[in-house]
């Protein structure tokens, strides 16, 4: 194996060149940091999930760089508002991205790049009802052995399990 | 009262060895000598062998575009052409990929002219023996002395690739010369190329153009340019091997920086950070892998797991706390019952244990925190934290 | 939604809530209470062993403790007042009452009883008895039966309302609700007053992570929709946390709802789901 | 009077019984309706509201039902406000075995006892000879002083599962003190391996308690300070390992070595060779150092003192103490600077080992080894894991009992409860209840969660019961532990 030359200069780094990021140091961030977390869904969005039409703008009220997208063609804008996962943020500061008008994903951007997305929507958006009356079968089953290893870890029980389902 | 040690759960299916547990030698003669560079408060390995020895000794970083282990291709689609096994790109992404290619020469100061000799090069017609021949010499390059060079590295990653691929990974090789130069696979190991300029590399794309439907009309070319992929190292992953292993060096504007200069650094960037490296080193002096961005998805600082992610689940969720050496606050994250509900239950439904660390401060260290060398006034507590079942019957009441 | 706002608006006709309040908790102990909040909306968490069944925790009995929001939607709207604690001595004529009142029970559940016998012997009989037999034998159970102190059938009152014996819980139905003024309400109950108006049921949702369980109806029939948090409108809230709670609420299949009250008096909302994107 | 109010008169009573409903609840069904599948939306059928509607009635013939008992199984109590306790008037029933006190001759309950026994249909409790309502019984029991409603709440939860549970007595626990001195016993008997003490002093033979406990926490200190050879440290091993398979990865790596030497190793400097200059004598001149102590290139002669002896000021410097801690940090940092720079003996070796440490050694790159902090592992050279793993643990681990002894108890956190398993019921005696099961430490969910003080505090008064937090949100209890834990090493080759 050969020492790998450490000490001579490296190749540029290809982020530094990359037309996506000069756009966005071009935009002028506060943060450095959340300037990376940006390029780094950035290229998620492009190279590994293959959105379409992925652009950056700098919101104004929280000198952030946002991005914009479609997951696919004719599929909707949406605003990704990518932040490293060690910050805070607002209720009054996700509302001001979500009155851009399209919904929002947050993408929390842990320090060694692992990504994880969230939706936001602005108001109330039911969950998606369960899917087919087998579910709830299987959770009962489900809920059956996980009693199971409680019953082994712990304590013998007197009196008999009564169906609650609720509170 | 002691808490007792669960097994860790081994994966299902693990589809590969322990390269080492460390990125440290174990005989002599062998070396270890890693860089990375601190980028916009992140530290990234760019170096293909670098990456791959990082990774796999360890489980260090992440590649920045990849879930875990760096290994991003140009196109999830491969396909066999001529006998070459080559990854697939539209024509209209491979038009993209020209566009940032020049856009990238461009902004590097290269004089139009020269950008425009090297794309004539560049998207000039293949003839598939020519490939061939090259792809030929590049991988000969490499088993003949079996000397991976910087320029051909990754091929030598493949290991855990299916075989048809290793030819051509070489799209993703980090090939630089100089701006005069020819592109060359030539197997020169001593000609380190000096340039910084991130220019088209020999790699081959398979290109599809998309107006047939039937299959479309294919052609291999270069591809214009190479994303290389990255490991990016949490700041404590970066600090610990720089500080504990004293493998890696890391580069400020192509300024290596000393230890101290790192701590001092990491501190500012982060407030948490002695904390969180202190939590983070115990855990690895333990023989353990903490991972941060796992952690994340959590809603935790590091999820802990035995030999690496490969081969086990996680674990633990840690979140880690700090007090002083009366035990009392000055909490990292200010936490209710409410936030432990959460935890617990997240921790519990994925079979997880939730761990508290604490570091403890012992009193009058002010100036000491200055240095790493602080790390050995501090104590770490772990505590569990489980839910305590009262009985069968509370196993049903969880439903809303 | 429509016939929920149809019930509140019964809820202000209906007469007054007692509060009880137990080492500072408001406590409803009247059927006639926990059945008003409840037709108002109003859900509340049973505390006690349930007479039928009393050891087991699945379902529990009176009294009904109201969470801080629904004490003050009730005392906003006027619709409860605190019930005044018993007053020290309660005199010699209520014991005499009180006993009176077991004497004449013993008395009639004796009569009961002997009825019940008697139609168990009738039952037992067969149309193979001449008519004298069975007569003969009913006298003698009439001459014989015993009904002992220890068989009387006593209630052990859940309600000190429903005692006879306890006349400060009369004089609650003369006092007028209190008017007085409530101190400014804080962003929890805002929220509350907020989603209640909306229509939807509302449990505390400690053990989901968040501040309230949201119903789009009664919780005995529906499963929740939403987990809400309640965060001031600039409170900075650490990703991290978010990404718990957000995470917790994809489990469970419901909707994290951040909830914050807006200067123009309403409380703006955001949906936090899971994206999806892995 | 308003009059929608006196219409409510007439259902003001309604949850009296008259005799002949009385006589009619003695049969009445026992079972409780199972609940049906929920549904996910509102739909505004009729076939859902109807659903709905028979929820709600089965809800409230449950919610409204009265407890009515035979005289005959009820056991009478008085309530005594004053004691704040409830004197049984007819012999106890099967509840005694688990519940309750004997004093005077007398049988007491306590408040708690008896509201729990009073929902259970067992006792009627009588105050100024006329029966209390459960009401009653929890607006007159329940207090601080007693016990709390929240409290009453995680009593009730457990009594209802069937365990036992009693107050906890701080007074009848081992004072923490005792509990200190007993700790390796108490250990032993509960057949668990014993933990880790640093302590390596003798055998204390003082008498003074006080003065014992203080130099036990020293000797802790300082052995602390100090690190014992590794055959006196703990095999590293959490405790109650060995139990169940699959853990005994770990086990077999025992630590090895000796993680900090240079307390114990003996000094480098030979006393005997090297010259202090006197000062002292009568004599003015001091003859020259040994060169080798000095840097290179500096040459001193013989040196005359005697003018400086006259400058010299004896009072003492005043150094602020802010000052002197710096000094210290100081000192303290160069010494860990390196143990290689203590080693040098003289300017010679110490440049030398700059030489080495410099651009002179090969693959040490001087931006990692020159400064005032080097790495702590030389990737030059080759080394198994387990010694890496060995040099990197320089975070000392900590146990919750460390140090807990000294911390004083507070107000806000206090053990609530002892409970005992549902199984031991049977044959429980109250005047030997052996060891509890657990300790609960009833608290608000509303309130602070327990920060590392408390748990240690908690952990310390509680010995080898595990402290449960029982953790009240209205009507939600959830029950959480926080136990000391030791991740074990694990080394893989």
């Amino acid at each position: 194996m050969s020492v790998p030359p450490v000490e001579k200069a490296p190749p540029a780094n290809w982020i530094l060149q990359h037309p996506a990021y000069r756009q966005m140091k071009a935009l002028e961030p506060a943060d450095s940091a959340q300037l990376h977390a940006a390029f780094l869904v950035c290229m998620d969005l492009t190279e590994v999930r293959r959105w379409k039409e992925v652009s950056c703008v700098k919101s104004p009220e929280l000198r952030l760089i946002l991005l914009e997208g479609k997951e696919k063609d004719g599929a909707p804008v949406h605003t990704v508002l990518p932040l490293p996962a060690h910050q805070s943020l607002s209720h009054n500061s996700i509302c001001s991205v979500l009155d851009r008008g399209f919904p929002v994903l947050l993408c929390a951007v842990a320090s060694d790049s692992t990504l994880v997305y969230q939706r936001l929507t602005d108001g109330l958006v039911t969950p998606d009802p369960p899917v087919g009356p087998f579910q709830d079968l299987d959770r009962r089953q489900h809920r059956k052995r996980r009693q199971h290893s409680f019953q082994q870890h712990s304590e013998k029980m007197r009196g008999k399990s009564i169906r609650k389902n609720s509170c | 009262m002691q808490a007792d040690f669960r097994a860790p759960r081994r994966r299902a299916r693990v589809y590969e060895e322990l390269e080492a547990p460390l990125p440290v030698i174990r005989s002599p003669g062998e070396k270890c000598r890693y860089r990375a560079e601190l980028i916009n408060q992140h530290v990234l390995v760019c170096h293909p062998d670098h990456v791959r020895k990082i990774h796999n000794q360890g489980y260090f970083g992440k590649g920045i575009l990849s879930r875990a282990r760096p290994d991003h291709s140009i196109s999830e689609k491969w396909e066999d052409f001529e006998d070459l096994y080559l990854p697939v790109v539209s024509q209209a992404r491979y038009e993209e990929l020209l566009g940032w290619a020049k856009a990238s020469l461009c902004t590097q100061g290269m004089s139009a002219e020269a950008v425009d000799q090297i794309f004539h090069k560049l998207t000039q017609k293949l003839e598939i023996e020519d490939v061939k021949s090259e792809l030929r010499e590049a991988e000969g390059a490499k088993t003949e002395d079996g000397v991976c060079d910087n320029t051909k590295s990754l091929g030598s990653e493949s290991e855990a690739e299916p075989e048809a691929k290793r030819p051509c990974r070489s799209d993703m090789q980090d090939l630089n010369f100089d701006q005069n130069s020819e592109p060359s696979s030539d197997s020169d190991q001593d000609s380190e190329p000096d340039l910084g300029f991130q220019v088209p590399g020999p790699g081959f794309v398979l290109v599809v153009s998309e107006n047939q439907n039937e299959g479309g009309v294919r052609e291999v070319k270069r591809s214009p340019l190479s994303l290389t992929e990255y490991l990016q190292l949490s700041l404590e992953e970066a600090f610990f091997l720089v500080y504990s292993l004293g493998c890696l060096s890391v580069y400020l504007d192509q300024e290596p920086q000393s230890v101290i200069q790192l701590w001092r650094m990491f501190r500012s960037l982060r407030p948490d950070f002695t904390s969180s490296y202190a939590a983070y080193h115990h855990f690895r002096s333990r023989g353990w892998v903490p991972k941060g961005g796992s952690g994340a998805k959590y809603g935790v600082d590091f999820m802990l797991y035995r030999k690496g992610p490969p081969f086990y689940h996680a674990s633990y969720s840690v979140v880690v706390e700090q007090t002083d050496d009366e035990f009392r606050g000055s909490t990292l994250r200010p936490f209710s019952w409410r936030s432990f509900a959460a935890l617990s239950r997240i921790t519990a439904s994925v079979s997880k244990e939730l761990m508290l660390c604490y570091i403890v401060y012992p009193g009058e260290l002010k100036e000491e925190l200055d240095s790493p060398v602080c790390l050995s006034k501090l104590k770490v507590q772990e505590v569990i934290i489980s839910r305590w079942v009262s009985s069968k019957e509370r196993a049903e009441q969880d439903d809303d | 939604m429509e016939n929920l706002r149809r019930e509140e608006q019964q809820l202000d006709s209906s007469p007054v809530v007692g509060i009880s309040t137990c080492d500072s908790a408001p406590l409803l102990w009247r059927v006639q209470d926990l059945r008003a909040v409840r037709s108002g909306g109003l859900v509340g968490a049973l505390l006690g062993s349930l007479p039928r069944t009393p050891r087991q925790n699945g379902r529990l009995g009176r009294p009904l403790l109201l969470l801080p929001e629904e004490e003050r939607l009730l005392r906003e709207g006027a619709g409860a007042a605190a019930l005044p604690r018993p007053a020290g001595d309660r005199g010699a004529e209520l014991k005499r009452q009180f006993e009176e009142d077991q004497r004449s029970s013993l008395e009639e559940q004796s009569v009961l009883a002997l009825q019940d016998r008697k139609a168990a012997l009738l039952r037992a009989m067969t149309s193979s008895l001449t008519e004298e037999v069975q007569q003969n034998r009913l006298e003698a159970l009439d001459k014989n039966f015993v009904f002992p102190r220890s068989a009387l059938a006593v209630q052990l009152s859940t309600a000190r309302a429903g005692l006879n014996y306890c006349p400060e819980a009369r004089s609650f139905l003369k006092i007028d609700p209190p008017t007085k003024p409530l101190p400014p309400p804080c962003t929890r109950f805002q929220v509350f007053r907020d989603l209640r108006g909306r229509g939807f049921f509302l449990t505390s949702a400690g053990k989901f992570g968040g501040d309230f369980l949201v119903y789009p109806g009664d919780p005995l029939r529906f499963h929740a929709h939403f987990i809400a948090v309640c965060v001031e409108w600039d409170e900075p809230v650490r990703v991290l946390d978010l990404l718990a709670v957000a995470r917790l609420g994809s489990n469970v299949k419901k909707t994290v709802l951040l909830c914050s009250p807006a200067a123009n008096g309403g409380v703006r909302y955001t949906s936090l789901q899971w994206s999806g994107m892995v | 009077m308003a009059d929608g109010k006196m219409a409510a008169r007439e259902d003001f009573y309604n949850e009296v019984l008259s005799p002949s409903e009385l006589f009619a609840a003695r049969s009445r069904s026992r079972k409780i309706p199972v609940r049906g599948q929920k549904d996910f939306f509102p739909d505004e059928s009729a076939e859902q509201r109807q659903r709905l509607q028979q929820s709600l009635d089965e809800h409230w013939s449950l919610v409204s039902e009265e407890r009515v008992e035979r005289l005959g199984s009820l056991v009478k109590g008085v309530w005594l406000p004053c004691r704040r306790l409830v004197e049984l008037q007819s012999p106890a029933g099967k509840f005694w075995q688990t519940a309750g006190f004997s004093a005077d001759g007398k049988q007491y309950l306590l408040p708690e006892e008896a509201l729990y026994l009073m929902e259970c249909g067992s006792v009627q409790i009588f105050h100024e000879d006329l029966p209390i309502s459960i009401q009653d019984g929890y607006e007159a029991f329940l207090s601080a002083d007693t016990v709390t409603l929240q409290q009453f709440q995680v009593f009730g939860h457990l009594k209802r599962l069937g365990y036992v549970v009693h107050r906890f007595d701080p007074g009848s626990e081992p004072t923490p003190y005792a509990r200190q001195l007993n700790l390796p016993l108490s250990r032993a008997r509960a057949g668990r391996a014993p933990k880790r003490r640093r302590s390596s002093s003798p055998p204390q033979t003082c008498s003074g308690a006080l003065a014992q406990q203080e130099k036990m926490e020293a000797g802790q200190c300082s052995s602390e300070r100090q690190p014992t050879p590794a055959e006196e440290k703990d095999p590293r091993s959490p405790a109650g390992g060995g139990e169940g398979g699959g853990q005994a990865w770990w086990l077999s790596e025992e630590r090895t070595g000796q993680r900090r030497t240079h307390s114990s190793a003996p000094s480098r400097w030979d006393f005997s060779c090297i010259a202090f200059p006197d000062l002292g004598s009568g004599e003015g001149l001091v003859a020259p150092p040994d060169p080798a102590l000095l840097p290179g290139g500096l040459s001193v002669g013989v040196c005359d003192v005697a003018p400086w002896r006259q400058k010299v000021n004896l009072r003492r410097v005043k150094v602020s103490e802010k000052e002197r801690r710096r000094e210290e940090v100081q000192g303290r940092r160069m010494q860990q600077w390196s143990r290689e720079v203590q080693r040098c003996r003289n300017w010679a070796e110490y440049q030398e080992l700059l030489e080495r440490r410099g651009a002179g050694h090969p693959g040490q790159p001087a931006h990692l080894w020159s400064g005032e902090v080097t790495p702590l592992h030389d990737p030059t050279q080759p080394i198994t894991t387990a010694e890496l793993l060995e040099k990197l643990q320089v975070l000392q681990p900590s146990h919750l009992l460390e140090g807990a002894s000294r911390l004083n108890g507070s107000d806000q956190w206090r053990i609530s409860f002892n409970v005992y398993q549902p199984d031991s019921a049977a044959d429980f005696k109250k005047s030997n209840p052996g060891r509890p099961y657990a300790r609960m430490c009833v608290c608000s969910f509303q309130g602070p969660v327990p920060d590392l003080r408390t748990i240690k505090q908690l952990a310390f008064q509680s010995g080898d019961v595990p402290v449960v937090f029982a953790v009240v949100d209205y009507g939600d209890i959830s029950f959480y532990t926080f136990k000391d834990f030791q991740l074990p090493q694990d080394v893989h080759p």
